[in-house]
């Protein structure tokens, strides 16, 4: 049952002054599957998403690396490969503020469906509808500083879902919002997974918010996958000392008073980034030969491994 | 147009007429302020003190300034904008004859400097580390510090006589001959203002390229010239728009130095040569034809900027 | 627009003829050149750049130079002026008859004389139009002589004067006499002189304010040789690169009065001189208050200045260093006794006499002519070397007029031209601006005697009595009689203008 | 065009690195040189700059470097002290405008309504001002000199940066993160500078930078009606301007001052350029 899934291989990512920001980052998702991808701001997560959609941010460039998506293979970098789509974290900045939302999307559905003008326009409405919003028509006409918050994120999300697409690469959709809203648009791409078979990256800071959405979930560390599996393992028994680290900081619900628990210092500048383990000076229990080098696991097998030398000498994670 | 750049346009034309007002109440201001006596300009040196002041009754300058104001706007209700001191000509027709070479020389000096800032723009907002995006600043920052008189003089010697082309000067008659004399003078025009339209220009195509809508546009698969029509210009373009209709007011009299370099009769010229004499039913014709252009420019640049910009429509 | 001095045409405070300066070669043109031999040419056409517009047709509002010259052209006077500027020839009228007895002038109208409508000039059109030139605004002073006239027939004028003034036939030949029809032709002044008709050797074809005007041969003209050219085009254009440019490309063939600092770009055959015309460039000093009032200081001024290097330097050679305080070259003129001569060990001899107190003396020069403001610059440094601390301020044209009648200033540059044949015509204004210093009248009385002078040597020794006032007196200090010059194409003949810069267009033709 | 606006990110590629000195380092130099020769020209000058001679409008020589002007005064050293008066002129020249006219221009785009309105009115009659007679009847009001000269070109200057800011601040108000700091309790004075001013300077800084070029030319024709430079004071705009008639007759009596204002423009633009980019986080190093 070899469903398709969108394959990015050896992705690499450099600065104008040539410093590498991703050196061979691959991660794999199935279509129908949800793949998390979660790590503190600077861990490249982000640049990741924006580099498979051909679009690295302003001041970088994608060096290497190849798109697959189901059996068309295309070289990281070229723009919007096909079937895949985007949703970006603030929604105010990323739509076009003098564009109505009606205009966008239909222009959008014509462009990918080749549909005329009128059916274009009802299949904007209906988008809109899908991702939930009340008087479609209304909306239709709306300029983006005229939505809320929340319905903003949706419109981006119908924009994404106008282009058809296979995939979609969610880079923090719900950070900018409050978690009622959050948790309607994390059910909201939960149903669009499910029923579209729509093949789902999610990219966030939070991992509890990544654990509720995600079935394999990649812990991203200075530019690479440090530890990944299903979710229920990792976060159950996170292998790798950073893992432990980002599971052991989140509130536990069932004992309340506890400290928050915080991971020292902050992670490495891309210009100081060594061959060896980047997380050697944050680590809790550093071991010897750390510094050796490290290539980083390949994204593409989902089994639960961890990039750590020591991972075996480390006290288990929290029961779950 | 939607109906908000309409309800603009209707609410900004009424406050024409305040501000023409307000503007005249200036000009009459200024002309009791400044020292020179129109009746001495007109009568000359050799009149005598009785002539002198005969002439001042005829020109209605021994009333008050306030009963000057009041019967200026009375016949200017008419429709009468008076006659020259000088000339007894009506100023309606010293306008009559000179406001063609002035509009022509306004729009075609701003199409030669939008065509000369648009390529340039371009190249620094989409090229800005190429090497033609540093000959274009180098060139752009010396172009506004030629003196523009300068550069008309070398456009007139150079393919107005040496090449024999171009007219090096003044007005050929007919419609052909018109196009042939304007082309240099708005060519001089169009290289003294472009250098601001093409770095404004740049500023905010740079800003919207980087911009995250941007991103968004190109990732659902906008491209071409369609992405740079309907997401990269429209929202690139309204502070330049709004220079533009700056320019476009300020050059209603800024035209006076090519008018003169070229010999061309506009409005600019007529106005330096009436106040210079005191003669101020022109000086006062001629301010109030400015007013309203530069009203109207800058108006039709904020309903530009409001069709092109949602956001600044407001109540 | 500093740069721009021929745009900003002000009427300048004393001078009737814009002040220009010339650098450049200084071969005296004059207006016997070689080409009289030749025989004119009827036909063709000619364009002529001037920096100015006439300032109308009307002569009550005539200032510039270009009014003067022009206005005659369309609607001829009695009589004109001979091409050396010192006499005068028939016009309208082809005789006349001074009676000094009974203080009259008896005109004989030409035969043919007649409008450029047709109808014929008559005495009583000559009547009116001499009670126009006594009511003019700015000159009917100069008309004072004149009680009224006479018309026994239709074609004989007799104007009856107060006393036998000879000074009067030569005024009648300045620009503003101009003989209009009786009453205006029916029009009111303001419509007719929107478009006048005359019996001139031109007729007006087309007319731009401020822009252009065509004239016509007028086919009704009494010479039915002249004017040679069919056709007489005068285009305003202020900016002087632009006139040289418009020369050089053909679309002119001949510039009134080149900037002099243009001048040396037209080659020798190009360039016709005037020099000199019958313009005092002087600095007018304040005698009413301030340091002006002291002989003493006044001497020194005029001593400190070297006009050698003043007219180099100021003028490029294109001017003489003043010998006197009155025109030069017209009918009447006369050099006074004394010598403006440079003498700095006298200037500072004369200045410790003086009441002079070392506070700043101020120089008033108008700032949108490049050459009275170059001038200030020199006379500025002149003084300083004299010990004078002079502090040069050029003001915007009305501006310095302004404080002038205020005597707002110490100094102030400026240059006096006469517009007729005779030195007369600026006496009036002479003595209205040294009434000051001039208690007992002496250029008032020297104009008299020159009024009613029957021969050349009694006017040059009334004007001699007003030199010699002015020369011991110094009301204001003479420095130079400045150049003027004309480019002419090659193919342009016939050109002679007098020093006070009128020329005769109906004598230009076209080889 | 969309390659186009991907070479923007990928620009590296493509723009060859510069081998010699940043072209604003050397502007740097420039302005330093230019500086310093401006407060040593007493001692720098070969003659002094109101020395009249007999030989006038003499070219570039021995005697005199730069030839001689219409008065025989050395132009090299009249260029020179002109540089002392045209540094101290623009800065305020241009400066003022700006200020004037950022402040005014945020105040209406922020406050919108009856200000915007207002300011718009006053703006367009300042704008619709005859400049000659306004000129002359500012020096017959408040005297010659560098006050009236700075009046002057605020008065003229103001209106297009207010014009340019107004239509940015209108754009920005609405942005996200001003909402966003209004959220966190900012009051309106620390919202307009902290967030909205910094971006409505991005059009100003690029609009100053070229004006202050301009300022010099804008001085010469202030001469005109003696406003700030005295007749006969060296200044480098009313030198070109004095010299335009000789052109073609004696090319370097205006293209001596007028290179100098040329260069002058272009090192100025350099810099400026540079810093406003380094203030926007660009520091690109072109």
């Amino acid at each position: 049952m070899a469903a398709s899934s969108l394959e990015v291989e050896g992705l690499e990512v450099v600065t104008r002054a040539g410093v590498p920001i991703l050196d061979d980052l691959s991660f794999r998702v199935a279509e129908g599957q949800a793949l998390g991808i979660v790590g503190e701001s600077g861990s490249g997560k982000s640049v990741a998403l924006r580099a498979t959609m051909g679009l690295p941010p302003a001041g970088t460039s994608v060096r290497a690396g190849t798109v697959m998506v189901g059996d068309r293979r295309v070289p990281a970098g070229s723009v919007t490969p096909a079937g895949v789509a985007m949703v970006f974290q603030d929604s105010f900045t990323s739509l076009d503020p003098t564009m109505r939302l009606g205009s966008y999307l239909a222009e959008t559905v014509a462009r990918h469906r080749g549909a005329t003008i009128a059916a274009a326009r009802s299949r904007a409405r209906e988008l809109l509808r899908d991702v939930g919003m009340t008087e479609p028509e209304l909306r239709m006409r709306a300029f983006p500083h005229q939505l809320s918050g929340g319905l903003r994120q949706r419109a981006a999300i119908a924009l994404a879902l106008a282009t058809d697409p296979r995939y979609l690469l969610c880079d923090e959709p719900t950070t900018a919002l409050d978690v009622t809203l959050q948790a309607r648009i994390l059910a909201l791409l939960k149903a669009r997974q499910g029923a579209a078979g729509l093949g789902l990256v999610f990219v966030s800071h939070d991992i509890a918010v990544v654990s509720q959405i995600a079935d394999v979930v990649a812990v991203m560390y200075a530019g690479r996958i440090v530890e990944i599996g299903p979710t229920a393992t990792v976060i159950g028994s996170p292998r790798h000392p950073y893992a432990q680290a980002l599971v052991a900081a989140l509130p536990d619900l069932d004992r309340p008073g506890t400290r928050f628990l915080s991971i020292a210092g902050t992670p490495p500048d891309p210009s100081e980034f060594t061959a060896g383990c980047r997380f050697q000076a944050r680590c809790g229990h550093p071991g010897t030969g750390c510094d050796q080098p490290l290539a980083g696991l390949d994204g593409r097998d989902h089994r639960h491994r961890s990039d750590c030398l020591h991972e075996d000498t480390h006290p288990a994670g929290r029961a779950s | 147009m939607e109906g908000s750049g309409w309800r603009l346009l209707g609410r900004r034309l009424l406050q024409v007429l305040p501000v023409l007002g307000l503007l005249l109440v200036v000009v009459f201001a200024l002309q009791a302020l400044i020292p020179g006596d129109p009746a001495r300009a007109i009568a000359g040196p050799r009149a005598t003190e009785a002539q002198v002041a005969h002439v001042r009754a005829d020109l209605g300058l021994d009333e008050t300034v306030t009963t000057r104001f009041a019967s200026y706007v009375g016949r200017l209700a008419g429709g009468d904008l008076g006659e020259s001191n000088r000339s007894d000509v009506p100023v309606t027709q010293i306008i009559g004859q000179r406001v063609g070479v002035t509009l022509s020389l306004l729009l075609g000096g701003l199409v030669a400097s939008v065509l000369l800032a648009g390529p340039a723009a371009l190249v620094l907002a989409l090229r800005p580390r190429s090497r033609a995006a540093w000959v274009i600043e180098r060139v752009l920052s010396v172009a506004i510090n030629l003196p523009s008189f300068w550069v008309g003089l070398m456009l007139a010697t150079v393919v107005g006589l040496r090449a024999g082309l171009l007219p090096v000067g003044g007005l050929e008659p007919g419609l052909g001959g018109h196009l042939r004399s304007y082309l240099l003078p708005c060519l001089t025009i169009g290289i003294s203002l472009s250098p601001f339209l093409a770095r404004s220009a740049a500023t905010s195509l740079r800003e919207v390229v980087a911009s995250d809508y941007v991103v968004t546009a190109r990732s659902v698969g906008a491209s071409g010239t369609f992405l740079f029509r309907r997401h990269l210009l429209r929202n690139a373009l309204p502070p330049t728009v709004t220079l533009l209709g700056f320019q476009a007011g300020a050059l209603l009299f800024g035209t006076v130095i090519v008018e003169q370099t070229f010999a061309l009769p506009g409005l600019g010229a007529e106005m330096i040569t009436a106040a210079a004499q005191r003669d101020f039913p022109v000086v006062q014709g001629l301010t109030l034809v400015f007013g309203l252009g530069i009203i109207v420019f800058n108006l039709l640049a904020d309903v530009a900027v409001s069709v092109l910009d949602p956001r600044t429509r407001t109540a | 627009m500093r740069r721009s001095p021929r745009l900003v045409a002000t009427a300048l405070v004393l001078a009737v003829a814009a002040a220009t300066a010339l650098a450049g070669c200084g071969s005296d043109g004059g207006a016997a050149t070689a080409d009289s031999a030749q025989k004119p040419r009827r036909g063709g056409e000619v364009t002529v750049l001037r920096s100015a517009d006439i300032d109308a047709w009307d002569p009550d509002k005539a200032l510039m130079i270009e009014t003067f010259e022009t206005l005659p052209q369309v609607m001829e006077g009695l009589v004109r002026p001979n091409p050396e500027g010192t006499d005068v020839l028939p016009g309208l009228a082809d005789r006349w008859e001074i009676d000094a007895a009974a203080k009259t002038i008896t005109f004989h109208l030409r035969e043919g004389a007649a409008f450029s409508d047709g109808s014929p000039v008559t005495a009583s059109d000559v009547a009116f139009s001499v009670g126009l030139w006594r009511k003019n605004v700015a000159y009917g002073t100069l008309y004072s002589a004149i009680t009224g006239t006479r018309t026994p027939d239709d074609r004989t004028v007799v104007i009856t004067m107060s006393r036998p003034s000879t000074f009067t036939l030569s005024w009648l030949a300045n620009g503003t006499a101009v003989v209009v029809p009786k009453d205006f032709d029916g029009k009111t002044r303001a419509d007719f002189f929107k478009n006048p008709i005359g019996a001139g050797a031109f007729e007006i074809k087309r007319y731009v304010p401020g822009q252009s005007l065509t004239l016509a041969r007028n086919p009704h003209y009494y010479d039915p040789k002249r004017p040679y050219l069919d056709r007489l085009t005068y285009k305003v254009v202020t900016d002087p690169n632009q006139q040289l440019l418009q020369f050089q490309s053909k679309q002119a063939q001949m510039i009134e009065s080149v900037p002099l600092d243009l001048a040396r770009q037209f080659s020798a055959t190009e360039r016709h001189v005037v020099e000199p015309t019958a313009t005092v460039h002087a600095a007018f000093v304040n005698t009413a208050s301030g340091p002006g009032r002291d002989l003493h200081f006044r001497e020194a001024v005029s001593h400190a200045i070297d006009r050698d290097t003043y007219v180099k330097s100021v003028f490029g050679d294109i001017a003489s260093p003043a010998k006197g305080g009155l025109p030069t070259g017209v009918q009447g003129s006369a050099t006074c006794g004394c010598s403006y001569d440079f003498d700095l060990a006298k200037a500072k001899q004369e200045l410790a006499e003086s009441s002079y107190d070392g506070s700043p003396v101020v120089v008033l020069v108008d700032s949108s002519s490049q050459i009275t403001t170059r001038g200030g610059e020199v006379l500025v440094e002149m003084l300083k070397a004299a010990g004078i601390k002079a502090d040069l301020q050029p003001e915007e044209g009305q501006v310095m007029f302004d404080r002038y009648s205020k005597g707002d200033y110490d100094l102030e540059l400026a240059e006096v031209s006469s517009v007729s044949p005779s030195v007369g015509d600026i006496f009036g204004l002479v003595s209205y601006m040294v009434q000051a210093s001039d208690k007992d009248k002496v250029i008032t009385t020297a104009f008299d005697k020159l009024d009613v002078a029957a021969t050349d040597t009694a006017r040059t020794e009334a004007t001699t009595t007003a030199e010699d006032w002015i020369g011991s007196n110094l009301p204001y200090v003479p420095i130079a009689n400045p150049g003027r010059v004309y480019a002419v194409a090659a193919t342009v003949r016939g050109l002679a203008v007098t020093p006070y810069l009128s020329y005769p267009a109906d004598r230009l033709w076209t080889r | 065009m969309s390659q186009a606006v991907a070479g923007v990110h990928a620009s590296s590629r493509s723009g060859r690195r510069m081998a010699l000195p940043r072209f604003h380092q050397v502007a740097a130099v420039v302005l330093v040189l230019v500086a310093v020769v401006a407060i040593a020209a007493p001692w720098l000058a070969p003659y002094s700059p109101s020395a009249q001679s007999l030989d006038q409008i003499r070219p570039p020589s021995g005697a005199h470097a730069l030839g001689t002007d219409a008065l025989g005064r050395d132009i090299l050293s009249r260029m020179m002290y002109a540089l002392r008066t045209d540094l101290l002129l623009i800065v305020p020249a241009a400066g003022l405008p700006m200020v004037v006219g950022t402040v005014v221009g945020t105040l209406a785009g922020y406050a919108g309504g009856v200000l915007d309105a207002a300011v718009r009115w006053i703006a367009d009659v300042f704008q619709g001002l005859p400049l000659y007679i306004f000129l002359v009847a500012l020096v017959a009001a408040m005297g010659r000199g560098p006050a009236s000269l700075l009046v002057a070109f605020t008065a003229l200057g103001w209106i297009v940066y207010a014009r340019l800011v107004r239509t940015e601040v209108r754009r920005i108000k609405t942005a996200g993160f001003v909402e966003a700091a209004y959220l966190l309790g900012r009051s309106s004075p620390q919202v307009l500078v902290q967030h909205v001013l910094p971006h409505a300077l991005k059009q100003t800084a690029t609009y100053f930078v070229l004006d202050l070029g301009m300022a010099l030319q804008g001085v010469a024709v202030l001469s005109f009606f003696n406003l700030g430079v005295k007749s006969g004071t060296p200044e480098l705009g009313a030198m070109v301007a004095d010299a335009q008639i000789f052109i073609r007759s004696s090319t370097w009596m205006v293209a001596l001052p007028g290179a100098a204002i040329v260069v002058l423009g272009v090192c100025i633009a350099a810099v400026g350029d540079h810093l406003s980019s380094r203030t926007r986080g660009e520091s690109d190093g072109r």
